[in-house]
């Protein structure tokens, strides 16, 4: 069931790659998702999830004294060492102006784990008592295991959670009426399965490997390895020579590669879990006189890496889109907290859903630099479900 | 009569055979951890061959020891005065950091070059003089002191990029890592300059014995008039310096400065300059102990990654290592004392 | 002899610390060429003068010249640069470090070249001062951790001599000695003197800080008493003897019944403590020992005799290596301390101020601190029965101090000694083992030892006595061993109307 | 002098509760729902980890030994208690009994860990600070080792942690465990004769020995208490984030060893008390929630941290003793 599902998006994928090239025109960028399927896909197609699909925020019929109470809005994250990571509190800010643009009070801050479960938790439960309820947050829970614990931390004071990324299979947002509001993710699996298989293709279908997973018993990593994995089990001639833990750091990405190279000069290409690890692979390589010659891919659309696959030496990354995961969140959350809205009428595949991503390979690179490097992408955040993949 | 001389006799044979024996120990024990390094690439090169011997790998072992070693060369001189020092892992990522966004790059207009090499390595230094000067002028312990000043440092590195790295552009600066002379990494060269420079600075100067003063006691050193505090700054701003130099390096080797170049610096080098024979308690040890301490975590940690150990593995291995390593080459005995 | 330039002169210096008056104006000259004594119970002020004159801490009122000109050094650098050099109570070498480079400590500079110090040079320079002290025996190469503790004092002595000398070369130099002799043997203090009459055959001025009367009487021109931070006299040594020193220091007559003879009883039949063929590897051999309850057992014996490490066997501070050991007629194998307290033996260790008080603790934590245990009901230390108990002893060994909450660290060095013998007494051991119980200890706070000794047995305890000198162990034993080398080499009874001449003991010792 | 004397032994203390009190008083001036009832609560509650954690740690700090296993000890129980849960996950026992089980178990298992280290430690002579070091390696390993990924705690078993939700008054049920340790330590140092020779140990251990003083016994008991507080402090996160990952306790280590010392306890041992400690703790818990109250920038954060604690240290280091030699 699961596999089947997960062929499905990687056709998605590859589709959406051929797609990209197509239409570049338009400015708002519809075209670059992946569409997918989620868990909750049954429910689709009735009457309620057709209406749900057409709402937009209409700034007009919002009270006026929801506007002119101070909205408390934060976005929680593991830390902002990582580019990608960054990119969602740039997506808040974005969803910020607007909130300025339809005269809505607000404070706006950013909550740093740092990696700690026990500090994302502290620091959720302190924004939610500050805010007392007039509060809307995006989080990127460290581990799958604590975002209950961050929807009760809302809960308790009333305030609207949007998750990312990492929840527990056996709960879901709706455990957490009406407080949990929404849980998106990039399909993991799908994207470390993209990105292998543009590896392999990139090599010929045949050789040796380097597999760099990130932090152990990490959900994210876990799940990317997955899809790699799957990639492997399509690819027979693809040997994994070496595999271990960067602990999605870059440093420890190249220390890793640098000894592997001892044994296995005769690498064909690197699988990254994330950038930062890509970033070090490449300057391994680098070292060696391979850089161009080994393919590398990775995730999470890193500036070095996206220019990396326009120079070669990168076969493929995949941008999460950050700006789309915060700001649309939080928009989601937004039109609960005004009312306009009410999680009850919001169907299961609304509550828990897939955000689009962008497969990045030399193909579609120059539009994903045109679209998002060079210029930040506008969003309408009125559309509040502009961030579903499968909308 | 006779017959109690006699055995007056042996008590002192005894007593000088037990005093040998000691001297002999102890002897010993100062080359216990060449010993356990020469294990461990023995092990290594039964168990991997001709691959970890290979000249690519011992390249690499050289390059990745870069870093540790210059990280430990600081630390080296603030144990050997009793200290400790935490900052590390700011003070290291900080001006990795640094470092990409003063040269050319990808993310502002700088391109200072050389300049901006020094410019890291100059905030590093004044962060270890700042460090000194706290603990000594305002007595708070190091520990504290230089706990401060690593969230100080990771605040600002991570400030001075935020959020998106800046990867380096400099031709020369990205020619670094991968130039070697005499088929050594012009990296490991760079480290090999500082380690002669701490090497020459403990011995041939009168502040390398000052150092060993201090750390043995505080009231010598003071009594014959020998500015402590300043001792204790100077060790603390030449820590800096040898931090700064990693953090460059670092940043070179990853051809990007992120502040993620300095962390798991820290507790690694406290250990590579203890396993080396360096007393925390101050007044022993010195830099060369200092190589041979990283050498043997950077051989482990190479060879145990060559064998494809179980990653989860590997950190409990390399506990087990410290605490044999340390265990045969201290002093037991009731009257010992240990904190 | 005083007809001399002065050098040196200190005028109504005083001294305070946390409000406590350590001088109370004190005055001292010393003349060119002349050995100055300065003697005076503990706590009378002579170390902290000493302090003040190598710059180590102010004064807080009062003046001193050197040569005629006001002298205020504000660290010994300066002092040294002056031509004043001090060697300290405390071992101030380092350890780690070889003898050379010990000497000249803060003067590498002088070898230094083109940035290096030049190693060579300045061994050869260290050789040089060292044979002029008589010591060209000592490798200079040798690290100070190898050394034993006589040698390490006279290479601190070359250490300042060194330092001084350069100084000393346009004028006279002053050297201080704060008790350099209670680590040295007779014949190293012999050697010492000699080097003191070299120093001041060159004009130089030594003042010279002891405990030891004679020792003072034997190298002094002229001594300086101090008692209570005041001058207690200043006297030529032809004016002076052991008894006149005395009266001065304490301001009373020596106690003829010195050591309380009238009190010492006839030990009971009942043996304590008994070790069979006890040995240590390389320490001590074949040592069989009876302890009988209420005896007082002195051990004699030169330094490294074994003596020592017997006591720290007994006191289950070391295991020993062959032989067998029984308390109370059961054989024990001691691991710790502690298990030796538990069987009611406990020590008085020599180096009171290191291994016998914890001086960050108060004055009542420490006298409780070997009886915590008996204090306790229920597992909690009752408060009042801790402050009840310090209170007492206190008043009984009349212990100078603010208060029972006073940290030991601020009592006088004298003060903290009776500190640990409370504790010990309160302990309710009862075999005692006191190493060198009066070392370091005044003569007025001696005698009151000597009584707390005595009263100790009277109550059914036992002692075994490291004496600080002879004549101690030979007054207060019922019965004295005698060490050589690790060995038993006679053993005397010492009953009040037998005890022993110290010509007897001494040919059994060396 | 009587008066000088106390001021002294509670100088510390008094400052702390001056660094508190300004620190209250900054925040609650920038942004005042940081002195509403529900931050409070949460301040209250959300301490308990760090508080029990720093309790273990004052004795070990006392005796002048250090423990920096003490973050990974604290991951390595996460991962066992709830690892041993999930093994009751399909079984018909009563949650209590679940709950009593499993909470034993990890902290048996704790115990014994702290007395493997201390023994090193004590037996052994290997200076704490790098048996510790050791020990961090080998429980991290463990940790990953007996999980390498996170795990909840399935919706069913939530029964097994609802104490945690229990309140009297403000006072969270975790902190009122918290400060039951922190009153039962208070007593233990300062009534009875293992306190005593944690004090004594700590300012002199060769006196202390030479008093018949159990060195070796009373420094394994103090390492292995420090192991129980460090999984009672791993059951408390587990309950609050009613899951457990592996390498949760990593951030605790240093934050401990800080509060401890911000407290006022000297590193050389044989100075400060619990309830120093006790400020210390919320020294470094008032700057964190503080800072997200008043939605410093995060960036700046860190760089904040580091400034308030060296303030706040610079204030409250008792510098009275001149020749005190720090290190």
């Amino acid at each position: 069931m699961k596999k089947r599902r997960l062929m499905a998006v990687m056709l998605a994928g590859t589709m959406v790659v051929g797609l990209l090239t197509a239409c570049t025109d338009s400015s708002k960028v519809s075209s670059t998702s992946t569409e997918s399927t989620s868990d909750s896909s049954k429910t689709e197609g009735t009457d309620t999830g057709a209406e749900i699909a057409d709402f937009k925020i209409d700034a007009s019929q919002i009270p006026q004294e929801k506007l002119d109470t101070t909205l408390y809005v934060a976005c929680s994250i593991r830390g902002l060492e990582n580019p990608y990571i960054a990119t969602i509190a740039d997506g808040m800010d974005m969803f910020c102006e607007y909130l300025d643009s339809i005269g809505q009070k607000y404070e706006k801050q950013v909550l740093d784990s740092g990696g700690s479960n026990d500090v994302e938790i502290d620091n959720m439960k302190q924004f939610a008592a500050k805010a007392g309820g007039n509060a809307i947050a995006y989080a990127d829970p460290n581990e799958s295991a604590i975002a209950p614990s961050l929807a009760e931390a809302m809960a308790e004071s009333g305030g609207y959670l949007g998750t990312a990324w990492n929840k527990p299979d056996d709960v879901g947002p709706q455990d957490y009426d009406p407080n949990w509001v929404i849980h998106t993710s990039a399909d993991n699996v799908a994207n470390g399965k993209a990105t292998a298989k543009a590896l392999f293709d990139s090599m010929g279908g045949k050789g040796k490997i380097f597999v760099i997973e990130g932090m152990l018993g990490n959900t994210a990593s876990n799940s990317r390895v997955e899809g790699l994995e799957e990639a492997l089990a399509e690819y027979p001639d693809i040997e994994v020579a070496h595999q271990d833990t960067g602990n999605w750091a870059t440093n420890e990405a190249l220390t890793l590669v640098e000894t592997w190279l001892n044994d296995t000069p005769d690498v064909g290409g690197v699988w990254c879990a994330n950038d930062n690890m890509a970033t070090g692979a490449l300057q391994a390589l680098d070292a060696k006189g391979l850089k161009g010659k080994v393919g590398v891919t990775g995730i999470d659309a890193n500036p070095d890496i996206v220019e990396g696959v326009k120079d070669g030496s990168v076969i493929a990354t995949v941008s999460s889109n950050g700006y789309l995961q915060g700001g649309y969140t939080l928009a989601v959350c937004y039109a609960v907290w005004t009312g306009l809205i009410t999680t009850e009428e919001l169907p299961e595949n609304y509550r828990t859903f897939l955000t689009p991503a962008i497969m990045i390979t030399k193909d579609t690179v120059d539009d994903y630099v045109t679209e998002y490097v060079d210029s930040i992408p506008e969003y309408d955040f009125s559309d509040i479900w502009y961030c579903k993949a499968d909308k | 009569m006779g017959e109690k001389n006699q055995a007056a006799l042996s008590i002192r044979e005894e007593f000088a055979a037990k005093v040998k024996a000691d001297n002999r120990r102890e002897k010993l024990m100062k080359w216990a951890p060449v010993g356990v390094l020469a294990a461990l690439i023995l092990v290594f090169c039964i168990l991997k061959g001709s691959s970890f011997l290979s000249l690519s790998n011992l390249s690499a072992i050289l390059n990745q020891w870069s870093l540790p070693l210059l990280v430990a060369l600081g630390l080296t001189f603030v144990i050997m005065i009793g200290s400790i020092d935490l900052s590390i892992d700011g003070t290291v990522g900080m001006v990795g950091s640094l470092t990409a966004i003063f040269v050319a790059n990808s993310k502002n207009t700088a391109n200072l070059g050389i300049i901006g090499l020094l410019l890291a390595v100059l905030c590093s230094v004044v962060i270890g003089f700042l460090v000194g000067v706290i603990h000594v002028k305002f007595k708070i312990p190091s520990f504290m002191v230089s706990f401060a000043f690593m969230n100080i440092c990771i605040g600002i590195g991570m400030l001075s990029y935020s959020g998106k790295p800046a990867t380096i552009r400099d031709p020369l600066m990205m020619a670094i890592p991968k130039a070697s002379f005499l088929g050594i990494p012009v990296i490991t060269w760079i480290a090999l300059a500082v380690l002669a420079l701490c090497f020459y600075i403990q011995e041939y100067t009168p502040f390398g014995r000052h150092v060993y003063a201090v750390g043995t006691d505080e009231t010598i050193p003071k009594a014959v008039g020998i500015n402590v505090n300043r001792i204790k700054i100077k060790v603390f701003t030449l820590a800096g310096f040898c931090y700064g130099v990693a953090g460059i390096v670092g940043a070179l080797r990853l051809g990007q400065g992120q502040i993620a170049i300095g962390t798991d610096q820290m507790f690694p080098a406290q250990a590579a300059v203890v396993i080396g024979g360096t007393a925390l308690t101050g007044g022993k040890g010195g830099v060369m102990n200092t190589v041979v301490g990283t050498l043997i975590m950077t051989v482990l940690i190479n060879g145990l990654t060559m064998m494809g150990v179980n990653p989860n593995i590997k950190t409990g291995i390399q506990g087990v290592i410290i605490l044999i390593a340390v265990i045969f080459t201290i002093k037991h005995g009731a009257t010992v004392i240990s904190k | 002899m005083s007809r001399k330039n002065i050098l040196f002169s200190a005028e109504n210096i005083t001294k305070s610390f946390h409000g406590t008056q350590a001088l109370k104006g004190v005055n001292l000259e010393v003349h060119e060429g002349e050995v100055i004594g300065l003697v005076g119970e503990n706590g009378a002020g002579k170390s902290t003068l000493m302090k003040i004159i190598i710059g180590v801490q102010p004064q807080t009122s009062g003046e001193m010249h050197l040569r005629g000109q006001a002298f205020q050094p504000h660290d010994p650098l300066e002092a040294n640069a002056q031509g004043i050099g001090m060697v300290y109570q405390e071992q101030s070498l380092i350890t780690t470090l070889s003898v050379g480079q010990n000497i000249f400590f803060g003067h590498e500079k002088d070898f230094m070249r083109m940035g290096v110090v030049n190693w060579k040079k300045m061994y050869a320079e260290a050789e040089k001062v060292l044979s002029e002290i008589g010591c060209g025996d000592i490798n200079p190469r040798k690290r100070v951790i190898d050394l034993n503790f006589a040698t390490r004092q006279m290479v601190e002595i070359a250490k300042v001599v060194n330092v001084t000398k350069e100084a000393s070369a346009d004028g006279k130099c002053l050297i201080l000695l704060d008790e350099p002799t209670s680590v040295l043997n007779e014949t190293e203090v012999k050697r010492l003197f000699q080097e003191i009459r070299k120093l001041t055959a060159k004009g130089h001025s030594v003042i010279f800080v002891s405990h030891r009367l004679d020792e003072v009487l034997e190298i002094s021109d002229r001594i300086y008493v101090y008692k209570d931070g005041e001058n207690a006299g200043n006297m030529d040594v032809a004016d002076a003897t052991e008894a006149v020193l005395y009266e001065r220091m304490v301001g009373r007559e020596t106690n003829t019944e010195y050591y309380h003879l009238d009190k010492q009883v006839i030990p009971e039949k009942e043996v304590v403590l008994e070790a069979k063929d006890l040995g240590c590897r390389g320490k001590f051999k074949h040592v069989d020992v009876r302890l009988h309850k209420g005896e007082i057992l002195g051990f004699c014996g030169v330094v490294g005799s074994g003596k020592e490490e017997i006591c720290s066997v007994f006191c289950g501070d070391e295991k020993p290596d062959f032989g067998e050991l029984f308390i109370k007629g059961r054989k024990v194998q001691y691991s710790s301390p502690y298990q030796a307290l538990n069987d009611g033996i406990i020590m008085i260790p020599m180096e009171r101020m290191i291994e016998g008080v914890v001086r960050g603790l108060s004055v009542e934590d420490n006298i409780a601190l070997s009886n915590a245990g008996k204090l306790s009901k229920g597992g909690m230390v009752s408060r009042k029965r801790v402050s009840e108990q310090a209170l007492e002893w206190i008043r009984k060994l009349r212990i100078k101090t603010s208060g029972k909450e006073e940290l030991v660290i601020q009592l006088s060095g004298g003060n903290q000694q009776k500190v640990v013998f409370a504790r010990v007494l309160a302990s309710e051991a009862d075999i005692v083992i006191l190493n060198h119980p009066t070392r370091g200890v005044d003569v007025g706070a001696k005698e009151e030892i000597y009584k707390l000794i005595r009263d100790m047995v009277a109550g059914g305890k036992s002692v075994i006595l490291l004496g600080d000198t002879l004549d101690e162990c030979i007054g207060l034993s019922n019965r004295v061993l005698v060490m050589r080398d690790g060995l038993i080499t006679g053993e005397l009874d010492a009953s009040v109307d037998a005890k022993p001449s110290q010509v007897s003991i001494i040919s059994m010792m060396v | 002098m009587k008066k000088l004397k106390i001021n002294k032994a509670y100088f510390a203390t008094y400052f702390s509760i001056a660094v508190i009190i300004c620190l209250m008083l900054i925040f609650t001036v920038m942004e005042k729902s940081f002195i509403n009832a529900s931050n409070i609560n949460n301040l209250l509650s959300d301490t308990a980890p760090l508080m029990i954690m720093a309790a273990g740690m004052t004795p070990v700090i006392l005796l002048g030994s250090i423990d920096l296993s003490i973050g990974a000890m604290c991951s390595v129980s996460n991962v066992l208690v709830v690892s041993l849960i999930m093994k009751f996950k399909d079984t018909i026992y009563a949650d209590w009994f679940i709950m009593l089980v499993t909470f034993l178990t990890t902290l048996l298992f704790s115990v014994v860990g702290g007395i493997i280290l201390g023994s090193i430690h004590a037996k052994l002579k290997v200076p704490s600070f790098i048996a510790s070091l050791a020990f961090m390696s080998i429980w991290n390993s463990a940790a990953l080792l007996i999980s390498s990924s996170p795990i909840s705690i399935p919706k069913k078993l939530w029964g097994t942690i609802e104490w945690y939700k229990i309140s009297i008054g403000p006072l969270g049920y975790p902190l009122i465990i918290a400060f039951l340790i922190m009153i039962g330590y208070y007593v233990i140092l300062t009534r009875t004769p293992l306190g005593r020779g944690i004090y004594a140990i700590g300012a002199n251990e060769r006196a202390a020995r030479m008093s018949g003083i159990s060195v070796d016994r009373i420094k394994i008991a103090v390492f292995a208490v420090n192991g129980f507080c460090a999984a009672l402090g791993a059951i408390f996160l587990m309950a609050k984030a009613k899951s457990c990952a592996p390498t949760v306790g990593d951030s605790f280590t240093l934050m401990v060893i800080s509060a401890v010392v911000l407290g006022g306890t000297a590193l050389i041992g044989g100075s400060g008390n619990i309830l120093n400690t006790i400020m210390g703790v919320f020294v470094v818990s008032i700057i964190k929630n503080g800072m997200n109250i008043v939605s410093i920038n995060v960036y700046w954060q860190k760089i904040v941290f580091g400034l308030v604690v060296l303030i706040a240290i610079a204030i409250n280091t008792d510098r009275s003793s001149r020749s005190f030699i720090v290190k």
